[in-house]
């Protein structure tokens, strides 16, 4: 049952001009091509809310699509589009975080995960004590009150680990570098520094004023990876994030249209570790660098199991009928 | 009304003190800088070091070349919201076409879209006589659009950032930040063609009276075009300076910038309304700016709550400034 | 006249910043009568009358109405006090249109109505936007509206400056009749004749300060203008033209020709020269399209047929530098249309120079400062708040439109209504200017509203009615009522009644004592 | 007269456009039907509240840079009193949100008349408070609304009379969105009030040499537009059922929605139907990109061009009828 291009499939992203997001729009597209079962793509991709994604939603639902993959605005707040589409007998996956409705089909990455299993191995790092320096996203974003929980969850095993400062880089290069070399200034003692994933620039930070360099934990970005093998005395952990889940989600669509249904509801994608303070995470680190693709994508263009593109297909970009 | 007879008294100190900074409303503005450092030396005694100036400037710079932008269109009644977009465009030209270009032809082709957006508001706003606002808010969405279709384009070949921006925008000689080598002669230049030249002259004029200047021969599309473009092209030079200090090229690098450089000039004293103004006060009010910002980090306090001070603070400063300024 | 003041202001003083625009004014009005209040330019009576309507606050000061201290902070308490005044500039919301603008002050609409009927705007739209309104019609709207809520005290300031005369005599008609019907008028005007033929009293102001109250009786003139302007006066009168300026030989080519010239259906068919070294005078009407000609001229509209030849060569204007190359240079009356108000004098002069683009960069500051000294100097404008122009007075002002066309050294100045509400020290020192430019060989068009001012100035008058040219004068045969029977459109030498003012034969007392004191030369 | 017909021009233009577009949409998508046209009305909902909150203070001669954060503190309040709580309750906290964006509007006003701050810098440092605000009330999206709120814009009503073909073609969010702007601005329209807010705007020395209170004016023309945003806030709650903190794009989408409906930046002209028609036609410029699958960075670049062009075009035939 694979006769080429039977589906249009819909999608809808409220990020736009981000690294992590272009990933996975990319991902949509060149798994939707790669299936080979994709006629036509329908991408609503635009900054915006809650009530702006269930507009988009429900276009999609007037344009007739079979399936919609969608990345939530908010897992509770587009709880309405998601049913009528389900009621309109279109198949709704989301992916990156999961929604509260529970027709839905959930493929995401495990963020409260992602966030224990580095502020864990930091704490490690740190010899279960010291200060933290804890460089949170956007204040009031979802994602980023779920990695608070993750992180929260670690702090709790590490009783002598203290916060030294909490900020909010709102998920922006320039903020996080400018707030990190201010409290540099302040010459406050920190041993370790947790970001949300805008790593690169603490790492320019700490080099260039000259700061000791302790242990940080980024997501697998190209930039940082990249540091974690070519900065000197660096020490630190990448932790999975990768954008690629959005093709994950457009092969569970086609998977639910074809009649082959998952066990569950919710598959999650859990985040793997990769630091350079073993050999074996050395490895894994020297695997995925990938120097030609743009700092602020994710190295992990692939999940194994899930996305059948090449990677010259998801740089390439182009979806079906393209 | 009071029926107080008219007695010519002697002036009071307060008010002869008043009348001195109202004459030269620098002098407050600095005031009000110096005190919020002293404020953030109390809560954290020894961050005013050599190293934390440094780090300051660094920021404020690339805020305050954006800010001279906003000065001179605000000086003529508009606002250039497309500054941001611009920023982000040449830089991430540059970041992207250094790879395989030489650095020359990917400087040439980063300031292209400034040079072309710029063009394109100053005929929108000077020709057609579109609302800045407008014009430059729809420019900057059809920039950003473009981007990222560019973006996709670029994504193989990866980025880099040149060793001389990188040199720029995050090296220190001396204790001084190597920008001020772009920013003071930039700076220099802006006060200079604002004080002591016609272009300088005739952005005044336009933003108080336009139909003045028109009798008086002036073609306002010129004006208005040329300073689009002035704009766009600071914006541009904004944006390699910046991917020099960031050092990580991103689809909205100085999208953040937009809204702090208005205000930077506002703080600065320069009229949203036209014909008042000058790029001296921008400066201070960018420092303040960034100042205020490092403060806000230090301060162990909820997010929100941090966002309420900022807000206030900002308001205080400007009603402040304007109260000692005005001398009514 | 026994009864008490209606209104008594004494004592009032007002500064802004370092400049004290009012010091000690003291003002006291009667039922029943027209009071005029007179100053040169920048005296204070436009910030007194102000202050007595609660547009801006006195520093010091004590204002009683019927006797009793009122506190009056604002427009609308001084309209519940029975104040209401007509400000020097129009007061109507702009993107209002009429009706709005009455309903917002709570204006009656019928005798709103008729007071226009009665001030001759026979068919005013109500519907119309305030902004696409003439001035002087605008002017005119700000009076009937005060009229039409009875006040007490009207306060007219320079209500007939911007007005034509036919409209300024249906003011002076009613103001007139206001005061006999036991009301009191404040009166502001730069102009004798409509201060004698209408006035009981005046209070005259010199810098700030009550300087004396004098009596209307025929011959006062000379006193109010001595108590105006202090040891300033002026003695120097332009005098009509000599026969040997007259003599002055025609040159072969006129510096500008305009040949069936027409602008919409505004202006039709005008044809004439205009000689270096004269100043042709317009007259006309409010709204019979001299407006447009002196804009067509200026290059600031296109003209929709004819031909401008400039110095035999013909001419087309497409923005005013076009003209501005040509050396012609455009002063329009309304002062507000010329000046960066917020800019500094020394910049509205030296505005033109930074025009063209290749003069963008960097000023030549000491040539500038020279330049725009001597312009200063050349039409004495008082500098004292230079810093910014909104902060002169409006006769100051007004030079610096002129001044800014000296400094350029333009060839052809036209100048629309240059005395429009200026004081007479000022106006004689226009006058002489306007000559002396003539003298340098420089070429004058010059629209006024004042008759009188014809023979003082002009050598050749253009007379135009309905956007044609009716006729071309020359200076000996343009008095008072030829022109003003021409401006009406009547042939020449008609004999009709047109107005209190126009015909000396009319009020003879109030006319020839207005010439003696302002000049005595120049008495038919 | 040429100047209120060319308002009116402008206003009639824009509806054409909007019909033109139902058109295209119609043949783009032959199905698109009452259901989808339900759709567009709720997307239109917080939009229009946004729009006409800014509307007011533009007409007034200021700007309001606060709209969104107001419309996220608002939703969030609302959001989190209704977490928990009885159906009935909310019927409490529907005037209390309401009056709290009218008390905050107010505040906006009279910071600006008391510390004679620019608008532009009052109402962008009340962006940040309000923001912050939001944040402490709700650290993260959150919250719950009152089921009958959240039926109040879904589906249609029946009215009596009409055959069930017409009324499937006015949903209740359209309703909703018409009966609160008429409840508020046709009294408003037809005050001294509204003149006087169309005064300031227009000539603020003029107004006050009117007599018109300048200041008040000014603070009741930012209430008002805190009002509206209160309910653009409501709004928000009532289709997504949470209240999320960080404000969606209604700021820079209500400017731009003001100048498309013909109101002036700077006051004094203008009124409502124009940019709320012009709400419509921007979000069903969106709903055609999407029924066409446009690469979705290209819209950005539609959507930027359109509101150039249009704009553009307007200030060209404003230069055409002035020659
Ligand atoms: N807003 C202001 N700021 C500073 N100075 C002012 C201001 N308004 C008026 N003045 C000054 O106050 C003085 C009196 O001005 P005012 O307008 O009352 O004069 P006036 O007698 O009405 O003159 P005119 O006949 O030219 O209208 C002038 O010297 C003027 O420069
Ligand atoms: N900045 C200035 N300061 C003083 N005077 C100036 C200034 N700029 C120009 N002028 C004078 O104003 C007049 C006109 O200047 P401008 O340079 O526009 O000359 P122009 O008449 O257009 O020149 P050209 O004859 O070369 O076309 C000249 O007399 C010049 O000396
Ligand atoms: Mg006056
Ligand atoms: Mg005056």
């Amino acid at each position: 049952s694979s006769a080429a291009g039977k589906y249009t499939i819909g999608i809808s992203n409220t990020v736009q001009g981000n690294g992590w997001r272009e990933e996975m729009v990319c991902a949509m597209k060149a798994q939707a091509l790669a299936s080979g079962e994709v006629t036509k793509l329908n991408i609503a991709h635009r900054n915006t809310d809650a009530a702006g994604q269930l507009e988009d939603i429900r276009n999609l639902i007037s344009a007739k699509v079979d399936a919609i993959v969608v990345n939530p605005a908010d897992p509770a707040g587009i709880k309405a589009g998601l049913e009528e589409a389900t009621k309109a007998g279109i198949v709704v996956v989301a992916v990156d975080q999961a929604v509260t409705e529970p027709s839905a089909y959930i493929i995401s990455n495990n963020q409260e995960q992602y966030a224990y299993l580095g502020a864990k191995w930091l704490f490690q790092q740190m010899g279960g004590k010291g200060e933290v320096f804890y460089m949170r996203g956007a204040a009031g974003a979802s994602a980023d009150s779920d990695r608070d929980k993750g992180f929260k969850k670690a702090l709790a095993e590490f009783p002598d680990v203290k916060v030294a400062q909490e900020v909010f880089t709102g998920w922006q290069q320039d903020q996080a570098k400018q707030q990190m070399l201010s409290f540099l200034a302040t010459g406050t003692p920190f041993n370790g520094v947790w970001t949300s994933g805008i790593d690169n620039v603490i790492v320019d930070a700490l080099v260039e004023s000259q700061a000791p360099l302790v242990p940080v934990v980024g997501a697998d970005n190209a930039g940082f990876v990249g540091q974690l093998s070519s900065v000197k005395g660096l020490v630190g952990a990448a932790v999975t994030n990768p954008g690629s889940i959005g093709g994950a989600g457009v092969t569970l669509a086609l998977q639910i249209l074809d009649g082959k249904k998952p066990a569950q509801q919710t598959v999650l994608v859990d985040p793997q570790l990769w630091d350079n303070a073993t050999e074996e995470g050395k490895a894994k680190l020297k695997a995925a660098a990938d120097p030609s693709l743009s700092p602020e994508w994710p190295v992990s263009i692939m999940i194994p199991g899930w996305t059948t593109y090449t990677k010259d297909q998801i740089v390439a970009c182009k979806g079906p009928g393209e | 009304m009071s029926s107080t007879a008219i007695t010519p008294a002697p002036v009071p100190l307060g008010r002869r003190i008043k009348r001195f900074m109202a004459d030269r409303p620098l002098i407050p503005l600095i005031i009000l800088l110096v005190i919020l450092v002293v404020i953030l030396q109390l809560l954290r005694p020894g961050i005013v070091n050599e190293r934390w100036i440094a780090n300051t400037i660094k920021f404020a710079i690339p805020l305050a070349i954006l800010a001279g932008c906003q000065t001179m269109t605000m000086l003529t009644g508009g606002i250039d919201l497309s500054v941001g977009t611009v920023a982000t465009m040449s830089a991430f030209i540059m970041a992207t076409q250094v790879v395989n270009q030489d650095p020359a032809v990917a400087f040439l082709l980063a300031m292209m879209p400034a040079v072309l957006i710029g063009l394109v508001n100053g005929i929108g706003v000077g020709v057609f006589r579109v609302h800045p606002l407008i014009m430059t808010l729809g420019t900057s969405l059809i920039g950003t659009g473009c981007l990222q279709v560019y973006q996709r384009t670029v994504i193989a070949s990866g980025a880099k950032i040149p060793d001389f921006l990188a040199w720029l925008g995050t090296g220190v000689t001396w204790g001084f930040p190597n920008a001020l080598l772009l920013y003071v002669p930039l700076a220099g230049l802006i006060v200079f063609t604002l004080a002591r030249t016609g272009f300088g002259r005739l952005l005044y004029a336009v933003g108080d009276n336009e139909r003045a200047t028109r009798l008086s021969g002036v073609r306002y599309w010129q004006v208005i075009t040329a300073l689009y473009i002035t704009s766009s092209v600071l914006a541009g030079i904004t944006g390699l300076l910046y991917i020099g200090l960031i050092k990580a090229p991103s689809l909205s690098l100085a999208e953040p910038l937009v809204l702090p450089s208005v205000a930077a000039a506002v703080i600065g004293g320069t009229s949203i309304f036209g014909g008042r103004g000058g790029y001296t006060g921008t400066i201070v009010g960018a420092l303040i700016l960034t100042v205020l910002t490092t403060l806000l980090t230090i301060l162990q306090m909820p997010e929100g709550a941090r966002r309420i001070l900022f807000g206030l603070i900002v308001l205080f400063v400007t009603a402040a400034y304007l109260r000692i300024v005005e001398d009514k | 006249m026994t009864a008490n003041p209606l209104l008594d202001a004494s004592g009032v003083a007002k500064n802004y910043g370092a400049v004290a625009a009012l010091r000690d004014a003291s003002l006291s009005v009667l039922p029943g009568e027209v009071h005029a209040l007179m100053g040169a330019n920048g005296a204070g009576k436009s910030t007194l009358v102000k202050i007595l309507t609660g547009a801006i606050s006195a520093n010091a000061g004590r204002i009683l109405i019927r006797g009793e201290a009122r506190d009056i902070r604002s427009p609308a308490a001084a309209r519940r006090a029975g104040l209401l005044p007509v400000y020097q500039e129009p007061s109507l919301i702009p993107d209002l249109d009429v009706l709005s603008n009455l309903r917002l002050t709570g204006t009656p609409v019928e005798p709103f109505r008729a007071w226009v009927r009665e001030l001759g705007i026979p068919d005013l739209d109500l519907r119309e936007t305030a902004r696409d309104i003439p001035l002087a019609v605008l002017r005119v709207l700000d009076l009937a509206r005060a009229l039409a809520v009875e006040p007490d005290v009207l306060l007219l300031d320079e209500m007939t400056a911007a007005l034509p005369a036919n409209l300024a005599e249906k003011v002076l008609d009613v103001v007139r009749r206001q005061g006999d019907a036991g009301r009191a008028v404040i009166f502001i005007s730069h102009r004798f004749v409509e201060i004698s033929a209408l006035c009981d009293r005046a209070t005259v102001l010199r810098d700030g300060a009550t300087v004396g109250v004098v009596d209307i009786k025929p011959g006062v003139e000379e006193k109010i203008v001595e108590l105006m302007l202090g040891t300033r006066v002026v003695k120097t009168h332009v005098a009509a033209r000599t026969a040997a300026q007259k003599a002055a030989p025609a040159p072969a080519r006129p510096r500008i020709a305009v040949r069936n010239l027409r602008v919409g259906t505004k202006l039709n068919d005008v044809s004439f020269d205009l000689a270096d070294g004269e100043v042709a005078g317009v007259v006309a009407l409010e709204g019979q399209g001299q407006d447009e000609l002196f804009a067509a001229l200026a290059g600031s509209i296109k003209p929709s047929g004819g031909t401008i030849e400039v110095d035999g060569q013909p001419a087309k204007f497409s923005h005013p530098i076009d003209a501005i190359r040509a050396g012609i240079a455009y002063v329009p009356g309304d002062r507000s249309e010329a000046l960066a108000m917020q800019r500094s004098v020394r910049e509205n002069i030296a505005l033109p120079f930074s025009a063209a683009l290749r003069n963008w960069g960097p000023i030549p500051m000491r040539r500038e400062r020279a330049t725009v000294l001597s312009a200063i100097q050349r039409l004495q404008i008082d500098t004292r708040a230079q810093g910014e122009v909104q902060r002169l007075s409006g006769g100051n002002q007004q030079k610096v439109t002129i001044a800014r066309w000296i400094a350029a050294d333009a060839r052809t100045i036209l100048c629309f209504d240059p005395t429009r509400g200026i004081d007479v020290g000022t106006k004689q020192e226009i006058y002489l200017l306007l000559r002396e430019l003539a003298g340098h060989g420089k070429s004058v068009l010059f629209y006024t509203s004042e008759l009188e001012e014809v023979q003082r100035v002009c050598d050749r008058v253009i007379v135009i009615f309905g956007g044609r040219l009716v006729d071309i004068f020359p200076v000996e045969e343009a008095d008072e009522p030829a022109l003003m029977r021409a401006a009406y459109g009547l042939p020449r030498g008609a004999r009709a009644d047109v107005g209190i003012l126009a015909d000396p034969s009319a009020n003879p007392s109030d006319s020839t004592s207005a010439n003696a004191s302002d000049t005595p030369e120049a008495a038919p | 007269m040429s100047h209120f017909l060319r308002r009116q021009g402008w206003v009639t233009g824009l509806f054409a456009l909007l019909i033109i577009l139902f058109i295209v949409t119609k043949v783009i998508q032959p199905g698109y039907g009452s259901g989808d046209f339900g759709s567009l009305a709720r997307a239109v909902l917080p939009y229009a509240f946004a729009v006409a909150a800014q509307t007011v203070v533009v007409i007034a001669g200021g700007i309001d840079l606060s709209v969104a954060a107001m419309m996220a503190l608002t939703s969030v309040t609302a959001a989190s009193m209704m977490a928990g709580a009885s159906e009935e309750y909310a019927l409490f906290v529907v005037p209390f949100v309401l009056a709290m964006g009218f008390v905050l509007g107010a505040l906006n006003g009279v910071l600006i008349v008391v510390t004679r701050v620019p608008d532009i810098v009052v109402t962008l440092a009340m962006l940040f408070v309000l923001q912050g605000a939001a944040l402490l009330v709700l650290g993260a999206p959150g919250g719950a609304a009152a089921e009958w709120l959240k039926a109040m814009i879904s589906g249609t009503v029946p009215i009596p009379g009409l055959p069930d073909s017409v009324d499937a073609w006015v949903p209740k969010a359209l309703l909703v969105l018409v009966v609160c702007l008429c409840v508020v601005w046709i009294p408003l329209r037809r005050s001294r009030l509204g003149l006087s807010i169309y005064a300031i705007g227009s000539s603020e020395l003029a107004a006050f040499r009117s007599g018109v209170p300048v200041a008040r004016t000014r603070i009741i023309a930012y209430a008002l537009s805190g009002l509206f945003a209160a309910m653009g806030g409501l709004a928000l709650t009532m289709s997504t059922g949470i209240g999320a903190p960080i404000p969606g794009p209604y700021l820079l989408a209500s400017v731009a929605a003001v100048v498309l409906g013909g109101v002036a930046l700077g006051g004094g002209k203008g009124g409502l139907l124009g940019p709320i028609v012009a709400v419509f036609v921007l979000r069903l410029v969106r709903t055609d990109l999407t029924l066409l699958a446009i690469d979705p960075n290209v819209t950005a670049i539609i959507e930027g061009l359109i509101m150039v062009a249009v704009v553009m075009f307007g200030a060209f035939i404003t230069m055409r009828g002035r020659q």
